[in-house]
């Protein structure tokens, strides 16, 4: 333990950035299971989202980091606040769920963690490290990500397209309001 | 000489005769419909009589007589295991194609006349036929994977011609029964060929044999194997615990009786018994287990035997009585003897089925024989057919079942002098309970209705010519092996070179010399007639009827004014305690057997039932298990030493 | 490659076509590109390419995998006349889907990137989303999809959460990365490699419906309009066996010990919750459900024991079982139909009940014989291409000495009769008072192929040997 | 810790190891996974499952950033897009769903059992 403090003690400010940005990620997430309103939970998911940019710049992976603002917390979550919104779930009506089950669940989930913590910390575990000669810092930067996304993965990204058509036409499908439907 | 192709020949026309009837059913006429069928498989008997003739001239000429093995086409090969589908012809797939195909065609023909009112007279032909095609793959196969395939084909088609007047709900529990003991024992007989695989890496009859020849006696593999395969053959054949299904199974029509369920089917297991005798000479404690259970299920069947009124039924037990027989014969390794009384008891048994059928058409479906007698005078045929039927399964010489069951008998007491007793005592069951049945069928007055009375008469030719020809056999089966070295101990002879190489002392020379052979044929000819004489006694004398099942049994007030001593003796001494002994024997098969089967299935159906409320639609419980099962895995593999 | 550039293609080309007037056309433009594409499979045959820098490969297994999902699929698309008569139904949308999802199994069979199982994957499952839901107005539809849609996206996370680890100790996506790291014998492997090699399995396993992660496959399958149950059934299970296959087989062969006993367990759950849930089913369709969960048992069971024999085994037990589940399910289809035209008039029993088949035999002999012959199928019944299916996987647990698997194996079969012969039985030998179904001509004779194509397999098993 | 020699590298990569990203991602997953078992509101189910690809981005990420090798990153590119797709189709279901039942809580769907 005296140990860690050590390490923290010697923490650059970034190190200390890298502390305050995972607990607040975690609270955040911590929030999005708990909160009983769905915007709150919403509100809380972007706030992980940033958080994790925030890990992804101190990670070098600006372009992520810009691409997980841009996706995630701005088309992703605002589709979800959007369906909220649209079908008016602000109230209170559901966690009918039994104190029982939650228990239950939340017991399993921990379990869960702390054993693939404990396998992670493990001595065996054999936790790749970083390389510091041949360490290319160039990594997350659009113009490598970019030629290697136009070159080598070529095929997965064009299918991608596939996968959107699917998604588009699919949802077309499925929300489109049909004569005799309810609006809403 | 064209083998291969007529071998192909021979599965190929049942299976012709069975896709034309099969799905012309609806508009093939009926006369047309049974002359095929008929046809189809006749052709297969003359075919394999060709086949036999050439056999017989080839082995003469070079005296190894070998088995012929006709290849038709490579099947599939998994990994290092190649499995053709190909026929062996030797020996025993001769003898045992001549007597499906022979007895199959006589049971046609006499099909024809009596299935001739059914309304679905051309899918009963065609199951009929499919059921010969299946036979005759079990038969002619060359390694276990056919003779599996054959197996379970046999028992589908038992299946649905057991359910065959399937608007009755008994029928199709009787069918489902079937079903379910002879799945039992094909779960036995699967693992056993996969063990085979396993040890020997083919399933080719030559080759397994050829290789087991180099194991030593009482190998834990073989027993293994062996007992897995007789568990198949207990299923098929009807042996202690899986045989209850037998007697249902005379829900179906009476030809079906005959030919599955008394002629070809039921001997399957002992067919594979003698087929796999390398691998049964080699482990010794099988065979003891064999024998314990062939005996039992002998003596069981018999005892039931005594008291069942269904003239059906009787000759049902009877039949498990005699494969208990045949079993016996073969757990004291005497092949020869056994496949014997397979031959000739598919001879009589066939002819007592059908002589059967014959009485309940004339009797307008009645088949209890409390409500029949003195029916000699209207069907003569029959009652001789019969008559020689009954002869010949008592084991009175000089019919067939004599010779065979005789050479069993000396083969028994050679090896086990208790086995022997009992297996006497078997035989005057058995004597006792065919010529019961005899008597109150064609003796005595007639106890049925005036209607059925006007209605009696003999049935027609198509079914009295295999009367006919049944009784012939059975009558003179016997000489294929008179005792001292018959002609079928010589034919089968090379078949048994295998099992004699690794055992050489299970097929010494008889060491009983010649007057021994003859008391012991004298003792047991001696029983049945006594029992038969006994039998005449009671029924015909006497004139004793079973009572209706609504009064009492014993009834010793009628039995004080009788002035039999004899009688008094045999009811006080014989019948109440066998009576007795047979209702609980009876009681066992029935409540026990049957409970522990449909226990089995009432245990799955309630686990189905426990298991399905799992699935309660709720994605949250879908989702906790499986994060528990991850848990679990998790845990097993990282924090469990195992 | 060409079947996956093609079938994107064609699967636009459909959508548009969706834009004409007729209808009518629909249905033999989508056989047609089904056809196309089952063609030009073939163009390197007995060759090896990795394609697309080392992202695709086609050889002769990927090819014969392709072509059961592409046959699989052009069947089931043959049964699909009923959407002509559907006024809500959009059949271009269905068919252009039910092509793009084709794509991702593709990519599934042949991936040889992690990246392009999961693409595959998400491609195969987004699909079959939409599709479960596709009955719009039908709850059973709507809930069935939501809980595919939630199940299936929350495993989607459990695989990454896999892969990401699997990335992590060996730095490479490539099956022959992994496989490298996984043969190297110098040091101990990471455990990160471990935990993540489980959590791909249980993705994967997940979507082959495995016990115990096969609870959704009931409901989603009871709850699918049929004909999306059947494709569901039979492409997606062959899919994801090729893709569990070529994982374990390639990547994860040298840690056989590690994951053997996982998955033998994982077997012995699926095939006793399968063949025992079954029994006590009253709807043919969910029976169907539990009965594609007891084959993924035995699939599995080649998987389990994998050795010499397991790709001819998997090939094959996934051809029988696809051409006998797509015969079942059109007869099914039709015979639902009719029982549904019929309880509008009188009311009646559920539509999709074993007694919905009561003396189908006697009115439509021949859709009472496809549908037996199919049953037989799934059985393992002797002379059906099933057999030879369960044949060649008990053969593999021989071969790996896995007697146990074995053993249950066989007593499930014996189980699995029973529920399988209740059609039978229903249809032979109970008495139904119906009129006679309709059955077009196509349609016909998609029913006689599929049938003869299960004899055909049960008297010549041969015939698909040395392809691969 | 040694004095920064490569100031190419970044400072969290010298300063924290890669177990803490690891740890950190798993809690971020498990948190997910409590998410999906606790709640009943599909849409925040469906929140819950976002956080659990996140969770992994994440670690794609650290992984990809640590071994200097951009196929991780790539990888989280996929991920996004199909996290998008997947965002389409699920609330169009979610939609259907209301607009049939006037409820999104996954408790009351459970018509299909047994």
């Amino acid at each position: 333990m005296s140990e860690f403090l050590n390490q923290f003690k010697q923490l650059t400010a970034t190190g200390y950035l890298f502390w305050v940005l995972a607990i607040l990620a975690l609270l955040s997430a911590v929030w999005v299971v708990t909160a009983r309103n769905p915007i709150h939970s919403v509100l809380a998911l972007i706030a992980t989202f940033f958080c994790l940019s925030g890990h992804y710049i101190l990670l070098n992976a600006q372009f992520l980091a810009a691409v997980n603002i841009i996706v995630y917390a701005g088309a992703i979550m605002v589709l979800f606040l959007f369906t909220i919104m649209f079908l008016n779930l602000r109230r209170e009506d559901e966690e009918s769920k039994t104190n029982l089950t939650k228990m239950a669940a939340v017991v399993v989930g921990g379990l869960l963690m702390v054993m693939l913590i404990t396998i992670f910390r493990a001595k065996s575990a054999q936790v790749p490290t970083f390389n510091p000669v041949s360490f290319d810092s160039r990594t997350g930067l659009v113009e490598n990500l970019g030629s290697i996304l136009y070159s080598d993965y070529i095929l997965p990204f064009e299918l991608a397209s596939v996968l959107f058509l699917v998604a588009m036409v699919g949802a077309v499908m499925l929300g489109k309001r049909e004569a005799g439907d309810r609006h809403f | 000489m064209q083998t291969d192709l007529l071998c192909a020949l021979i599965p190929l026309f049942p299976l012709i005769g069975f896709i034309i009837n099969g799905f012309g059913f609806r508009r093939i006429p009926k006369s047309l419909a049974g002359a095929i069928a008929t046809v189809a498989v006749l052709a297969s008997f003359l075919t394999s009589c060709f086949l036999f003739g050439a056999f017989l001239g080839n082995a003469n000429l070079t005296s190894t007589a070998g088995p012929l093995k006709a290849v038709l086409f490579d099947w599939i090969s998994v990994g290092d295991l190649d499995i053709s589908f190909s026929f062996q012809i030797d020996q025993l797939s001769l003898l045992m194609l001549l007597v499906v195909t022979g007895v199959g065609s006589l049971i046609h023909l006499y099909s024809i006349g009596y299935m001739k009112h059914d309304e679905g007279f051309g899918k009963f032909m065609a199951f009929l036929n499919l059921f010969v095609f299946f036979m005759l793959l079990l038969v002619m196969g060359s390694n276990y994977v056919i003779m599996f395939i054959g197996w379970e084909g046999v028992g589908l088609c038992s299946y649905l011609l057991i359910g065959f007047w399937n608007t009755n709900t008994n029928y199709n529990n009787a069918a489902r029964k079937a079903f379910v003991m002879n799945r039992i024992g094909d779960l036995g007989f699967l693992l056993g060929i996969f063990w085979i695989i396993n040890l020997f890496g083919t399933t080719e009859y030559t080759d397994v044999f050829k290789q087991a020849t180099s194991l030593a006696i009482g190998d834990p593999e073989i027993l293994a194997i062996t007992l897995l395969l007789f568990v198949g053959a207990m299923g098929k054949s009807a042996q202690i615990p899986l045989y209850t299904w037998l007697p249902d199974a005379m829900a179906g029509p009476t030809p079906v009786s005959a030919l599955i369920h008394a002629a070809t089917m039921v001997t399957a297991g002992i067919y594979m018994v003698v087929r796999s005798n390398v691998l049964y000479t080699l482990s010794p404690l099988t065979l003891e287990i064999i024998g314990g259970i062939a005996i039992a299920t002998a003596l069981l069947a018999a005892s039931i035997g005594l008291l069942q009124n269904d003239i059906k039924k009787v000759l049902a037990y009877s039949t498990v009585s005699q494969l208990g027989y045949m079993f016996l014969g073969l757990s004291v390794t005497a092949y020869t003897a056994g496949m014997f009384h397979v031959i000739t008891h598919a001879f009589f048994k066939a002819l007592l089925f059908l002589g059967a059928g014959s009485v309940i058409h004339a009797m307008s479906d009645e088949q209890d024989i409390r409500n029949m007698g003195g029916l000699r005078k209207s069907l003569p045929v029959t009652f001789i057919t019969f008559l020689i039927g009954t002869i010949a399964i008592s084991g009175l010489p000089p019919f067939a079942g004599f010779f065979s069951k005789d050479e069993i008998l000396a083969h028994v007491f050679e090896h086990n002098k208790v086995l022997w007793a009992l297996g006497v005592l078997g035989s005057a069951l058995t004597s006792f309970y065919m010529f019961r049945l005899l008597f109150l069928t064609f003796f005595g007055e007639f106890r049925g209705t005036e209607e059925q009375r006007h209605h009696l008469h003999e049935s027609p030719a198509t079914m009295t010519a295999p009367l006919v020809f049944l009784a012939i056999l059975s009558a003179a089966g016997g000489v294929l092996n008179l005792p001292g070295g018959g002609w079928l101990s010589d034919f089968m002879a090379p078949l048994f070179e295998g099992s004699r190489q690794v055992n050489p002392e299970a097929f010494a020379e008889s060491t009983i010399d010649h007057s021994t052979e003859y008391i012991l044929m004298a003792v047991s000819a001696g029983v049945a007639l006594i029992s038969g004489i006994i039998a005449y006694v009671m029924y015909v004398s006497r004139g004793a009827v079973p009572a209706p099942e609504t009064t009492e049994r014993s009834m010793p007030e009628q039995v004080v004014y009788n002035k039999y001593y004899v009688d008094e003796f045999y009811e006080a001494i014989i019948v109440r305690p066998i009576r007795g002994l047979g209702d609980a024997l009876y009681s066992f098969g029935e409540f026990i057997i049957d409970g522990v089967v449909n226990g089995v299935a009432w245990l799955v159906r309630a686990g189905s039932n426990q298991l399905r409320l799992l699935q309660n639609g709720s994605i949250g419980f879908y989702v906790f298990a499986m994060v528990l099962s991850i848990v679990a895995i998790i845990a097993l593999r990282f924090f469990v030493r195992f | 490659m060409f079947p996956i550039v093609l079938l994107s293609v064609f699967g636009i080309l459909l959508l548009f076509l969706g834009f004409l007037k007729s209808r009518a056309i629909l249905l033999p433009a989508a056989l047609l590109f089904l056809l196309v594409s089952l063609a030009v499979n073939f163009i390197d045959w007995n060759k090896t390419y990795l394609y697309f820098n080392g992202m695709l490969l086609s050889d002769n297994l990927s090819m014969v995998f392709t072509a059961i999902v592409l046959g699989s699929a052009f069947m089931v698309v043959a049964l699909s006349g009923s959407f002509m008569e559907d006024e809500s139904a959009q059949p271009a949308e269905y068919y252009g889907i039910l092509l793009f999802s084709l794509v991702g199994a593709l990519m599934m069979i042949g991936f040889e990137n992690l990246i392009m199982l999961f693409v595959g994957v998400e491609i195969l499952s987004v699909a079959m989303y939409v599709l479960t839901g596709s009955d719009k107005r039908n709850l059973r539809s709507n809930e069935a999809a939501l809980k595919y849609f939630l199940m299936g996206a929350f495993t989607t996370g459990i695989m990454l959460f896999g892969m990401a680890l699997l990335y992590g100790a060996t730095g490479s996506f490539t099956l022959g990365g992994i496989r490298a790291y996984a043969v190297n014998p110098q040091v101990g492997l990471s455990l990160l490699f471990y935990v993540g090699l489980l959590m791909l399995l249980i993705g994967l396993l997940f979507k082959v419906s495995a016990a115990p992660f096969h609870f959704w496959t009931p409901d989603v399958y009871d709850g699918a309009p049929t004909l999306f149950t059947a494709f569901m059934s039979t492409v997606v299970k062959t899919a994801g066996f090729a893709a569990l296959f070529r994982l374990l087989s390639i990547s994860f062969s040298g840690v056989y010990t590690f994951w053997w006993t996982i998955l033998a367990i994982i077997t012995t759950l699926t095939l006793v919750a399968g063949n025992i849930t079954a029994v006590y089913q009253n709807s043919f369709k969910r029976m169907m459900a539990y009965s594609s969960i007891s084959h993924a048992g035995y699939l599995l069971i080649g998987l389990a024991a994998l050795g010499q024999q397991t790709k001819q085994a998997i090939v094959f037990y996934s051809l029988a079982y696809s051409v006998a589940t797509i015969a079942a399910f059109g007869v099914l289809l039709l015979v639902a139909r009719q029982r549904n035209a019929e309880t509008i008039t009188s009311g009646g029993s559920s539509s999709e009940s074993f007694d919905a088949f009561n003396g189908l035999a006697r009115q439509n002999p021949l859709l009472g014989f496809a549908m037996a012959v199919s049953m037989l199928s799934l059985a393992g019944i002797p002379l059906t291409a099933g057999f030879w299916g369960k044949f060649y996987m008990f053969s593999t647990a021989v071969e790996r000495g896995q007697i146990w698997l074995l053993v249950v194996a066989v007593l499930m079969s014996a189980v699995g009769i029973y529920y399988y012969f209740r059609v039978i039985i229903a249809m032979y030998f109970r008495e139904g008072a119906t009129a006679p179904i309709r059955v077009a001509p196509f349609y016909r004779y998609v029913l006689v192929v599929a049938t003869l194509l299960t004899i055909g397999l049960g008297i010549a098993p041969g015939l698909l040997e040395g392809l691969f | 810790m040694q004095p920064t020699q490569n100031v190419l590298i970044p400072e969290v990569i010298q300063q924290i190891p890669l177990t803490y990203y690891i740890i950190i991602s798993t809690a971020l997953f498990v948190i997910g996974i409590i998410g999906v078992l606790t709640r009943r509101n599909a849409i925040i189910i469906f929140m819950s499952i976002e956080l659990m690809l996140n969770a992994v981005n994440l670690l794609l990420i650290a992984f990809s950033s640590y071994r200097s090798d951009s196929s991780g990153q790539v990888f989280v590119f996929f991920i996004m897009a199909v996290a998008a797709a997947e965002v389409s189709v699920g609330l169009a279901i979610i939609v259907m769903i209301y607009r049939n039942t006037r409820s999104i809580d996954v408790g009351l769907l459970n018509k299909l059992k047994w």
